[in-house]
């Protein structure tokens, strides 16, 4: 049984690392971003391109990631230079397929960079096991993604609600039109959520890359999930995000328990539950 | 004063005026399309019915969408409703009723749609609904892949296209040509039966709606029947779309509840014109013209398609149909002036 | 006789109550004006008053019939108009199909729908009204423009065409002047007065009409060019209810305007 | 992308039909087959594989001259993971005059072209599929399976871990919730108990645990599997979802749990991605490995073409097969002198030759595949440069193994 909760936790943890890039972008201007788990798998990718078949340290891997994240955050400030700020003052679903047709560029890239075969990258040396707790086995990569998954929940919360630069995001999410009012520079501020989204969700790519298989289908094993999470928690809210994530994980595990016949259908239904029982969100929706 | 300004307004008409135009366009088109059997090969006739098809189809997500102002991500399990139907019909040997089984998918796809719209609509709106169908036509995928009498994923294939029996004569749709002579004759009806409805009354509560729902509701209008009714009809047609389609592909697997047929009227619409009758229709058919012209370049299918997508996004924003009247609009308006 | 009463009307936003208990009667055929601060709670208690949200305790009645828990298309078919601060008209239509699809509406909710089941133009008797109506508020020259091409003042008039051609018994207006020039605002107090009379005597009401009038408004000189009676507001209670006069002299109000020099000039004016 | 080579033989081709008339073309046009395969989506990766085996079966056919001395050229059609980009590809092709074709990868991309290919007389190799409804209830005349139906190397599969390891009595089944994994599972299980039946033993085969298709963690299911209390473990995931599994079951110490460790159909997939923490051991069906097939230069000339063009020397199965179809095509075509389906039909139901994969042989009554059967078993390895290698390979004729043939209705 914790066994069970354990490890859906785990997935939901990996749900949220790839939810929360995807929660911010969508705070601040409105959309449903499709680009993103295909720039996930792209921070997958340079990950492994950086440290081989196996990271050194554990430390080599956080680092390798950000990197990644790093890169993949300066390739969604081109993406946002020279598509969605020209797509600002029309119909919102104009922007959703144009990030479909970054997907579609970005896998086919991807496609041609490292072809299709299938890599694998091992967890850094002593992640690799497990430990016990509580009589209760558990891969100690688990608890590596569980903390990781909280780990960015509190940045990020601390962030937007705390700091600085988090309120003036948030003022430029609620109202453009009085943020510039107040002198603050808006575009600016677009830029460094839409940069931060992006660099998440590279960053995500990184943290799971050896939990999962690498291969050309990796983004859409997280983008659907990533989906129903955030709209379960309440669209651009990222406590919500993360609340969600956890009953993803408890719906998961009950699904497994009660239901092993029919792994992953629990989930679907789950969501149609909640999004009747709360139509706008367990936390309601929220510009950030 | 109006008086003199209609005067001088009729004295500018050009002779050549952007409806004229576009209705002579739509004319060739139907000419065209109804010549195609003697134009093409069955490969390339295959494509265009496929294609009129899924125009159709379109064309009823976006009545729901352009004029209601719902967007569904959920539309192909509607249409997997209708071709699931159709296919089942057919194969346990009804296939001279084939006109009723057309109504009985489009029935389908209205009941589940009114199903889906009294739990939906009251609760949920904008992305939230988007989702929720998106989640429901996975569900049914899911279903659907694990149904064995309906064949799991492998789907039921081998659907003999019918005999269609009107009493005293018999039409034999099992030629390529004649079944794509039919789906002309029925997206025509389906066509005419949405033209009339998004242009009479109908349409205009719906614009109305769509444009600010709070205000449609303090003209009267009964909003949430309203989008009621668009989101049933939305499903006839994706139900009855998926009907006619059965037979013409002689197969019908899970995956037309999945993501893709969904995304596809989202696709037309934007690349077509939003707000467009036709747009969907013309989105489909320069969507069928750009893979076809592509086919041969293999392995990079979606390099080509996100790079014309995304150009065909930046650089029409109205669409091809609004980009199109836009630039009649121009050049009648120079010719007027000189 | 009153054709809307309120009856001890409260509503609250989670914990912060807007509205304690207002009692208001209206009658009918009268222009009846809510005045107040900022925040005093006037726009709720016309939401209130129109459906768009509902109050937590207390009734409302129109025309002796509860309609507390009524949505708002029901209020409208049986006989409330709405216009609101910043004119809400449907842009994706013209002017004249504005008017037509409110008219439709009406005739619809009435069962007397008169065009062909398969006509896709309105029939002529919708039509005529509809232009009618423009020709009212003179904007019969822009019939054939998209409503998203109007001007402000354009669409103000177009969503009072849009309100009349439901045949409201009470027309509600929410700051009918807000954002205007004082030349925009006397036409519109021109147009409110027009609205009243019936259309024998060159006005815009259908014979028979006797039309209401409730509206929030700040301008001071508009409202005693207009309102029969008023009703102040402040921090969510009736604090005066009266004629015009009345109200003018009721120290209380003017407790409640001091320190606004501007209003206080006003109330004087 | 569109090789210069490709352009140019299509510019030829272009020019001679419209330049010199329909008699004078007859020996140098050259011979045209049709490629409707997976080039885009999840199943790309197969998809390349079966184009590139094809590619190099006309490449080495082309070397030898050609076919009674026409060239063969391949024209290569994405089926865009779907039935209706099959069903464009094919009725394009079709309609263009082409009447030979190679379809592979997903069943129900081939199950829609299947009722078109009498009515347009044309010949098909239908590439891997494992699907039985193929071969029984869409039989039809005109096709050819070159693809392993599921009792045939699954049911053999079963039979070979029994009759190897009889000290194995207790058996866990994993597999991803796709029903077409279950006449997998459900062949290697009968395969199974039948071969303990007659060695007069009892096997208990455990109900298979069911994963998610494209899941992301499977660490719930692993620990079931572990707890099962089994000693075989028969693992019937595909792809990324196998190569995860195994990843993610690292740290369970799995393969010390279990005494066999069997996959279904990943063969060195599986060892290439997890180089040098590849599990101790593990068996898996092939198509086709190279490697073991000796005195085999149909094989050898492949793998050494292969290695020039991708530069791995581990190919995977489908390159192989791929192969034999275009070399069945050109072995009729060899024979009859004709590309008409109704002479290649008899023509092909009555050959016999060595292909990469080993003997290609069709089931006249319902033209199954009736050829050779490979398994082979690798795993860690201190010594490889690779971090793994392959221990040994068996080979065993898969008629024996074959279901009875009933085209036309579905087996019982």
């Amino acid at each position: 049984m914790l066994f069970t909760f354990i490890n859906s936790l785990t997935l939901g943890m990996a749900v949220f690392l790839v939810a929360a890039g995807l929660t911010l972008i969508f705070g601040i201007m409105r959309i449903l971003n499709f680009a993103h788990g295909a720039f996930f798998m792209l921070g997958a990718y340079l990950t492994s391109t950086l440290i081989g078949d196996m990271p050194g340290s554990i430390w080599v891997l956080i680092g390798a990631s950000m990197l990644s994240g790093l890169v993949v955050g300066v390739l969604g400030l081109v993406v946002q230079h020279f598509v969605l700020s020209k797509l600002e003052d029309v119909d919102e679903h104009f922007m959703l397929i144009a990030t479909y047709a970054v997907m579609l560029l970005c896998v086919g890239a991807i496609k041609m960079t490292w072809g299709l075969e299938f890599h694998s990258v091992d967890p850094p040396p002593g992640l690799d096991l497990g430990v016990v707790i509580f009589g209760t086995f558990v891969p100690s990569f688990s608890l590596f993604i569980i903390g990781a998954g909280v780990a960015v929940f509190l940045v990020l919360d601390h962030v937007i609600h705390c700091s600085w630069s988090g309120k003036l995001a948030v003022a430029i999410a609620r109202d453009g039109w009085m943020s510039n009012l107040m002198g603050v520079n808006g575009p600016l501020g677009v830029r460094m959520v839409v940069g931060a989204s992006f660099a998440l969700a590279g960053l995500a790519g990184g943290l799971l890359l050896p939990n999962q298989t690498l291969s050309p289908a990796l983004g859409d094993t997280f983008l659907l999930m990533a989906f129903i999470t955030i709209v379960i928690g309440g669209l651009g809210n990222i406590r919500g995000a993360f609340i969600a994530a956890i009953i993803l994980a408890v719906i998961d595990g009950l699904n497994i328990l009660f239901l092993p016949g029919f792994p992953g259908v629990l989930i679907y239904v789950g969501m149609v539950t909640c999004l009747l029982l709360w139509p706008n969100g367990i936390l309601g929706e929220s510009r950030l | 004063m109006s008086s003199s300004l209609a005067e001088r307004d009729s004295r500018r008409k050009p002779a050549l005026t952007r409806p004229g135009i576009n209705n002579t366009l739509i004319a060739l088109a139907t000419l065209t399309l109804l010549a195609m059997p003697f134009l093409t090969n069955s490969g390339l006739l295959y494509l265009v019915g496929t294609t009129l098809v899924l125009g159709v189809y379109s064309v009823g997500w976006n009545l729901l969408f352009s004029w209601a102002g719902l967007a569904s991500f959920g539309s192909g399990g509607l249409f997997a409703i209708g071709a699931y139907v159709s296919a089942a019909a057919i194969r346990a040997g009804y296939d001279q009723f084939f006109l009723l089984i057309v109504l009985a998918g489009a029935g389908a796809g209205a009941l589940v749609a009114m199903l889906v719209g009294l739990v939906a609509l009251r609760r949920t709106t904008g992305i939230f609904f988007a989702i929720l169908t998106l989640s429901l036509s996975e569900l049914l995928r899911h279903t659907l892949m694990h149904t064995r009498s309906l064949g799991s994923e492998d789907g039921l294939s081998n659907i003999t296209r019918p005999v269609l029996s009107l009493g005293v004569v018999e039409i034999d749709l099992t030629s390529g040509p004649t079944y794509y002579w039919f789906i002309c004759v029925s997206a025509a009806v389906i066509l005419g039966l949405c033209w009339w409805l998004t242009h009479g009354p109908f349409g205009r509560r719906l614009l109305a709606v769509r444009h600010d729902i709070e205000r449609a509701g303090f003209i009267g209008i009964d909003v949430h029947r309203s989008r009621l009714a668009a989101l049933v009809i939305s499903g006839a047609v994706a139900g009855c779309a998926g009907a006619i389609y059965a037979p013409w592909a002689q197969i019908v697997t899970p995956e037309l509840s999945g993501m893709v047929r969904s995304t596809q009227p989202i696709l037309f619409t934007l690349l077509g014109g939003l707000q467009s009758f036709w747009g969907p229709m013309i989105g489909a058919f320069v969507f069928m013209v750009i893979e076809y012209a592509t086919r041969t370049l293999v392995g990079i299918q979606e390099i080509i398609t996100g790079a014309i997508l995304l150009a065909v996004i930046l650089a029409f924003r109205a669409g091809i149909a609004g980009s199109w009247n836009a630039l009649i609009d121009r050049l009648t308006e120079r010719r007027a002036d000189k | 006789m009153s054709i809307i009463e309120l009856d001890r009307i409260t509503k609250s936003y989670g914990p912060i109550e807007v509205l304690h208990g207002i009692d208001a009667r209206v009658d009918e055929g009268e222009v009846f004006a809510i005045i107040g601060p900022n925040g005093a709670g006037k726009t709720t208690l016309f939401k209130v008053m129109t459906g768009e949200s509902l109050a937590n305790a207390g009734t409302v009645r129109f025309d002796g019939q509860d309609v507390t828990r009524m949505p708002p298309h029901l209020r409208i078919r049986a006989g409330m108009g709405r216009t609101f601060q910043v004119a809400r008209v449907f842009n994706p239509l013209t002017a004249l199909d504005n008017v037509v699809t409110a008219i439709e509406a009406r005739k619809r909710a009435q069962g007397r729908t008169d065009h062909a089941w398969w006509a896709i133009r309105p029939s002529a008797p919708t039509r005529d009204e509809a232009m009618g109506l423009l020709e009212g508020v003179t904007l019969a020259g822009k019939a054939k423009m998209q409503a998203a091409d109007l001007s402000h003042g354009d669409r103000k008039r177009l969503e009072l065409a849009v309100t009349l051609a439901g045949r409201p018994r009470v027309l509600m207006m929410d700051e009918p002047t807000a954002g205007m020039s004082p030349v925009d605002r006397e036409q519109v107090s021109h147009l409110i007065r027009r609205v009243m009379k019936p259309e024998t005597e060159g006005g815009l009401s259908a014979p028979g009409q006797k039309l209401t009038v409730i509206m929030t408004e700040h301008d001071m000189s508009v409202i005693f060019g207009l309102a029969s009676r008023i009703m102040v507001m402040n921090q969510g209670k009736r604090i005066a209810l009266g004629p015009v006069e009345d109200i003018r002299n009721d120290p209380h109000v003017r407790e409640v305007y001091l320190g606004k020099e501007d209003q206080h000039e006003e109330l004087d004016a | 992308m569109l090789d210069r080579r490709h352009f140019m033989l299509g510019t030829t081709a272009v020019l001679g039909t419209a330049a010199a008339p329909k008699f004078l073309r007859a020996q140098s046009e050259p011979i045209r087959i049709g490629l409707i395969t997976t080039l885009s989506g999840p199943g790309q990766i197969y998809g390349q594989y079966i184009q590139d085996g094809c590619e190099l079966a006309v490449d080495l056919i082309n070397a030898r001259g050609g076919v009674n001395g026409q060239p063969i050229e391949l024209i290569v059609r994405d089926d865009r993971n779907s039935p209706d980009g099959a069903l464009v590809a094919f009725r394009e092709l079709a309609g263009d005059g082409v009447k030979l074709f190679a379809q592979g990868t997903f069943t129900a991309n081939v199950l829609a072209t299947l009722p078109l290919l009498e009515q347009n007389d044309v010949t098909m190799m239908v590439v891997g599929t494992s699907s039985l409804a193929i071969t029984h209830q869409n039989y039809t005349r005109n096709m050819f399976r070159l693809g392993y139906s599921s009792p045939m190397c699954f049911g053999g599969y079963g039979h070979l871990m029994a009759e190897r390891f009889p000290e194995i009595s207790n058996w866990a089944m994993v597999r991803s919730d796709v029903q077409s994994l279950k006449d997998i599972t459900d062949a290697f299980e009968a395969g199974m108990r039948a071969k303990a039946a007659a060695d007069g033993r009892e096997v208990n085969m455990q109900e298979p645990i069911l994963v998610p298709y494209n899941g992301a963690d499977f660490r719930n299911q692993i620990s079931q599997v572990t707890n099962s209390g089994a000693e075989g473990l028969f693992n019937c995931l595909q792809g990324a979802d196998a190569i995860t599994y195994y990843k993610q079951a690292r740290s369970f110490q799995m393969d010390k749990q279990f005494k066999l460790m069997c996959d279904s159909a990943n063969e060195l997939t599986v060892a290439k991605a997890l180089g040098n923490k590849m599990l101790d051991s593990l068996w898996s069906w092939t198509g086709w490995y190279p490697q073991a097939a000796e005195n085999n230069p149909t094989s050898d000339a492949l793998l050494a073409a292969y290695i020039e063009k991708r530069d791995d020397p581990y190919p995977n199965w489908f390159v192989g097969v791929a192969h034999d179809c275009i070399a069945t095509l050109a072995e009729a075509i060899g024979s009859t002198g004709s590309t008409a389906a109704a002479d290649l039909i008899p023509a092909i139901e009555a050959q016999s030759f060595q292909g990469a994969t080993g003997t290609v042989a069709f089931r006249t009554e319902d033209h199954s595949f009736a050829g050779d059967l490979t398994y082979i078993r690798f795993g860690k390895s201190e010594s490889s440069e690779t971090g793994w290698e392959v221990f040994e390979s068996v080979q065993m004729a898969g008629v024996d193994f074959l279901e009875p043939a009933t085209p036309g209705r579905e087996l019982q």
